[in-house]
């Protein structure tokens, strides 16, 4: 982010410059500080701490709502806006964020919602240990959260999207000493992270063939992605990053599992904000990638997690994985309502990605504030808390009544929208499961606030934590509003659609078909309700009955593989002996020189040119031949000799004579180092004989044939690889570097010198880091030896 | 106990020894030399003391961190990588002062001397933490 | 006209010598012989060569730098020697039977016998 | 002149196969260590005949940092030899 702050400071100062272009400089600018002001409350948070519990919670809520009224003043005053500022130009990748009526819906979800749990977790939080990383975290996803959805950049766009998931996965895994944390987390970011590698192969693809990474030129070039050869791998794995993403089926074993990070996070990236960024992507890239395969393929995946996520919403008993199943569910809902590619399907899967965002939040909020309060989570002990939470429980009526999709809630004009789009798609069998859907939404969303609030007191002692209940009933307030004014968003929602559409539902006009699927789930859900408990009892044993096949089973059977292999291939490698760590090393040394040998069909292995050398020819080569053929002896005497001592003489015997060498061939620099670091090896190598007590051992000659012969491989290699660039030795790369204008450059007339610290300056930064890294962990190494 | 020879000679051979080195390391644009050659001398004459003198003398001697040395070299060369940066130029470019010292005339300072530097700590400092550490033995070091 | 003459003498010196101290190396009997043939005429070997240099070229960098390599050589070279022999007899490595006598036998028993007078101060 | 200085290049590197041998044969540490410090002795001379040679300092200064600092390893080898503990006081 430090590139943001640097290019503001330079927009702050009026400094004339092309690079935001063709638009009033503070305009960009607002953009960038929207983006940047929940980073800067990341970085802040652990200070802020100090401070006071609730303070970096406050000062959160502050940020959102910043960031919100930014965004909406910015819509109000310029309507679409777009910042252009270069990153990588040689790539052709910009650091580019435009805002139009899609990611304002988005991102006012997005910045009000993470406001509306900052509020909440102020309270929330106070006692926990592990307020200061939540908070840095959850700035940090805010802020990912907002980049992903202003990003005008492929790239720009997945590197937020790689953001959210790491955030999530350290919120997740934010207790780090339960190990149910740290196993979710794993699932979270091993499922989410395949979704996100599959996004980069596809924005690759899709960049290779529109040409560029500039996302507006990407969503005009529908029919030429469509009609290309890479239509179909790009669309599949655009599917695998949505499912992933969304937790839709096969990849939504993730988010139950996630319920464990602390409620805030439930109720903010796994239901509001991350798990909507596959939907987003789905409204986004619809213009492009759309066409009956998207339907085929999307569609049924959509409401199949739907039907599912339903069942499991009804087995469940824990508070939040209820709640978390019937996120999948509702996400199920929303693919599938985008699958149908309508401008109905849209503006339906719009309205209902807000909608679901506030109730499903609301709902949360209530889970949180009964588990802060009675500090029980399964809801077959906890009833009639009415009396003792009564703000919850009015949100928790709200909301819920919201998500049954209930008149005049929110929750009703987009359900009906989606049954409306269900109908007219033509398809039979859509209408059909979107009721069954529909039904046990109904049923479970019910049995939530009913079995929790009405009927007979269950549970502990119950004070009301007002601070936590009022969050959540403006969310119920809110989500009473929508359904009664939806014109609110509406007029956002048609903008984001393609030009000249209206969508504009209300309580007042009545489509037949939708009304009658609407009662029928009702029915439907209240059959269920009349029935709950059996049906529960039902689903678990099916469920039992399923265990052996279900997608967790599988990706546990995968994780356990992989750790296995891994550890029976560190036992092979790493067993204690010196003799098998250097074996494995040279072995692989000889695998790496000589494996690009077999396409090469063997490069020249020798060669005839001599190298020629300065000075007076003949005798000097003479000299160098000696030289060269007495370090030939040194070496073998080092591996003959049996005592440790003598082989480290004939080591640095040949080390001298690799001096003279490269003094004759006229390099005094390499010369004077190479005697130098001879001298501290030997010193190095005489501790390390006296600390280390290496018997000469007599090895087998089966042992003794194979190092050999483990020699001979290397030796090959080595010299198919040396010849090969003596061969072609060309001057090139010392003419440019010995050319003309070195000394009045650089300053310096000694090439070698220059070369390592000025052209290849950043190199040498990156060798004497990796000199000073080997020291300190030598360090640490020898500091504990001795604390045994 | 190594002979009282080799103590006499070492002392006054040390002290030249790193004089050497760090005119080496002056001098290493234009001459053989350069960071790692003068931190490599060092280094061997700072072993050569431990060698002849033991770890209880020169510890007591000299109270050097050498870790601490090595990471003052990075920080140096990262100060040199980026300095260009503020006068506009791209990264490590190097600059050129000419400035008039009343005794030696005209000399010519270049940054990339700084890098040098950076690299002769680092260097040093690495080394001897290396052969200080794998000596074992408590004490500062 | 004599200089370059008198350098190429010096020269020739030098490197008679530089190749018999080898020699020495390679024939004498045991290691204390060995290392008087390697420090003494090997530093021999040296000096004359450098002083060649100096003859031939005059005085500049080069030549400058020569002298001052010849005074470390001067230093260093007898003490590595001295440190060898010392270390050598120590672990007992036997003198070749032509020894005529053997001075410093009697100074370790001496040794043996009052270990802590016999260390000089920081031994 | 130049022919002379070929010539002591030859006889200096012929130099070697003798330490070779010695080092080869030596029957004690001390004998290979005695090769070795002829060896460095030898690339002194090398490096001083190059320079004479080149009339260029670059190798003077390799000759001298082998000069001063040259018999740190038989100093070293000499100590382990006797106390093996190279860091002994």
């Amino acid at each position: 982010m430090p590139l943001i702050y640097l290019y503001a400071s330079r927009l702050l100062l009026r400094a004339p410059n092309s690079l935001v272009d063709g638009m009033a400089v503070d305009v960009g600018l607002w953009l960038l500080i929207a983006l940047s002001l929940p980073f800067l409350f990341a970085i802040l948070a652990p200070i802020l701490g100090r401070l006071g519990p609730r303070v970096p919670g406050w000062v959160g809520l502050g940020a959102g709502v910043a960031s919100f009224l930014i965004l909406l003043v910015l819509w109000g005053a310029e309507g679409e806006v777009r910042v252009d500022l270069p990153w990588i130009p040689s790539a052709g990748i910009a650091f580019a964020l435009r805002l139009n009526p899609l990611s304002l819906l988005f991102g006012l979800i997005a910045t009000g919602m993470g406001a509306l749990i900052f509020g909440y977790s102020a309270s929330y939080m106070a006692r926990e240990r592990v307020a200061g990383p939540f908070y840095l975290y959850m700035g940090l996803f805010m802020g990912a959260m907002l980049g992903l959805i202003l990003a005008g950049d492929l790239i720009l766009l997945f590197l937020f999207w790689e953001l959210t998931t790491l955030s999530s996965f350290l919120l997740i895994g934010l207790e780090k000493g339960e190990k149910r944390s740290t196993d979710a987390a794993l699932k979270a970011l091993l499922l989410t992270g395949l979704g996100g590698i599959a996004l980069l192969l596809a924005f690759l693809a899709l960049a290779s063939v529109v040409g560029s990474f500039d996302l507006e030129l990407v969503l005009g070039a529908g029919d030429q992605v469509v009609a290309s050869g890479l239509y179909v791998p790009i669309l599949l794995l655009f599917v695998v990053a949505v499912l992933a993403k969304s937790a839709q089926f096969p990849f939504h074993i993730w988010l139950p599992d996630a319920m464990v990070a602390p409620t805030p996070v439930s109720a903010y990236l796994h239901s509001a904000a991350m798990v909507k960024a596959g939907i987003f992507l789905l409204a986004l890239f619809l213009p492009v990638l759309v066409s009956d395969l998207w339907i085929l393929v999307l569609l049924p995946l959509g409401i199949g997690t739907m039907i599912l996520g339903g069942l499991q919403a009804i087995r469940a008993t824990d508070l939040k994985r209820i709640l978390a199943y019937s996120t999948i569910s509702q996400l199920g809902l929303l693919a599938s309502s985008f699958a149908l590619a309508t401008v109905l399907g849209q503006g339906a899967g719009l309205l209902h990605t807000l909608n679901h965002a506030v109730m499903k939040g609301a709902l949360f909020l209530v889970a949180g504030a009964v588990i802060y309060a009675t500090g029980m989570n399964d809801i077959r002990e906890l009833g009639g808390l009415r009396r003792a939470m009564p703000l919850t429980a009015i949100a928790c009526g709200l909301a819920a009544l919201s998500l049954a999709g209930v008149p005049p809630l929110g929750g009703f004009l987009s359900k009906e929208a989606f049954f409306e789009a269900t109908w007219e798609s033509g398809l039979l069998w859509a209408p059909i499961l979107g009721v069954i859907g529909g039904g046990l939404t109904f049923a479970y969303a019910w049995n939530f606030f009913s079995r929790l609030f009405l009927g007979p007191r269950r549970g502990g002692v119950v004070v009301e934590p007002k601070a936590l209940a009022i969050p959540a009933l403006i969310l119920g307030a809110l989500a009473l509003t929508l359904g009664i004014f939806p014109g609110l968003v509406t007029g956002l929602i048609s903008g984001a659609l393609s030009p000249g559409e209206v969508f504009a539902p209300s309580l007042l006009q009545w489509n037949v078909p939708a009304a009658i699927m609407s009662l029928l789930s009702a029915f439907l859900g209240l059959l269920l309700i009349w029935r709950y408990a059996d049906t529960r009892a039902l689903l678990q044993r099916i469920a039992r009955g399923l265990r052996r096949v279900t997608p967790n089973r599988a990706y546990g059977a995968f994780v356990g593989g992989v750790q296995g292999a891994g550890q029976r291939m560190a036992l092979a490698t790493q067993n204690g002996s010196l003799r098998r760590y250097s074996l494995v090393l040279f072995i692989a040394v000889g695998a790496a020189l000589l494996l690009p040998l077999i396409p090469l069909q063997g490069a020249p292995l020798l060669i005839d040119t001599v190298v020629t050398l300065p000075g007076p020819a003949s005798l000097r080569t003479v000299a160098l031949a000696i030289v060269l053929v007495a370090m030939i002896v040194f070496a073998v005497l080092a591996a003959v000799l049996r005592t440790t001592l003598h082989a480290v003489l004939s080591l640095s015997g040949m080390g001298f004579l690799l001096a003279m060498a490269f003094m004759l061939l006229n390099a005094p620099d390499l010369a004077m180092t190479q005697v130098l670091v001879e001298l501290v090896l030997l010193v190095i190598f005489l501790i390390v004989i006296y600390k280390l007590p290496l018997r000469a051992i007599k090895p087998s000659p089966r042992r003794r044939a194979s190092d050999l012969l483990l020699a001979l491989g290397i030796l090959i290699g080595i010299t198919a690889v040396v010849n090969p660039s003596l061969a072609t030795f060309d001057s090139s790369v010392a003419e440019f570097y010995l050319g003309p204008d070195l000394v009045n450059e650089t300053g310096g007339t000694n090439v070698v010198n220059v070369i390592i610290t000025d052209f290849r300056g950043f190199d040498t930064l990156g060798e004497i880091s990796v000199i000073a890294l080997a020291a300190l962990a030598l360090y640490t190494l020898f500091r504990r030896r001795r604390r045994g | 106990m190594v002979s009282v020879v080799a103590r006499v000679v070492t002392t006054t051979v040390l002290y030249v020894g790193i004089l050497f080195s760090i005119s080496l390391l002056l001098a290493g644009h234009n001459s053989p030399g350069g960071g790692f050659i003068a931190g490599a001398m060092t280094a061997s004459a700072f072993t050569l003391l431990y060698v002849v003198f033991g770890r209880e003398y020169v510890e007591t001697r000299f109270r050097i961190r050498f870790r601490s040395i090595s990471a003052l070299g990075l920080a140096i060369a990262v100060f040199f990588l980026l300095l260009p940066l503020a006068f506009g130029l791209p990264l490590l470019s190097s600059l050129i002062w000419t400035i008039q010292l009343p005794l030696l005339g005209e000399v010519k300072l270049v940054s990339a001397v700084g890098f040098d530097v950076g690299i002769y700590l680092a260097v040093v400092g690495a080394i001897l933490t290396i052969v200080r550490r794998s000596a074992g033995g408590e004490s500062l070091g | 006209m004599i200089l370059p003459a008198l350098a190429f003498f010096f020269l020739a010196v030098g490197i008679f010598f530089t190749f018999t101290g080898a020699l020495g190396v390679f024939r004498f009997p045991d290691v204390y012989n060995r290392i008087h043939a390697a420090t003494k005429t090997g530093t021999l070997g040296l000096l004359s060569i450098l002083v060649s240099g100096v003859l031939l070229l005059g005085l500049d960098t080069v030549t400058i730098k020569a002298l001052a390599i010849l005074v470390f050589l001067m230093l260093t070279t007898p003490v590595a020697g001295h440190v060898l022999a010392r270390a050598a007899y120590r672990t007992g490595v036997v003198l070749t039977d032509r020894t005529l006598r053997d001075e410093f036998r009697h100074v370790l028993e001496l040794e043996e016998e009052e270990p802590d007078h016999e260390e000089p101060e920081g031994g | 002149m130049t022919l002379m200085y070929g010539y002591a290049m030859i006889v200096i590197s012929g130099a070697l196969p003798l330490l070779l041998y010695r080092f080869l044969r030596g029957p004690s540490v001390p004998d290979r260590v005695v090769a070795l410090e002829a060896v460095v002795a030898l690339v002194v001379a090398l490096l001083v005949l190059n320079a004479y040679f080149l009339d260029s300092s670059l190798y003077i200064d390799a000759a001298l940092v082998l000069s001063i600092f040259g018999f740190i390893s038989t100093v070293a080898i000499a100590k382990y030899l006797e106390r093996g503990d190279l860091f002994a006081s």
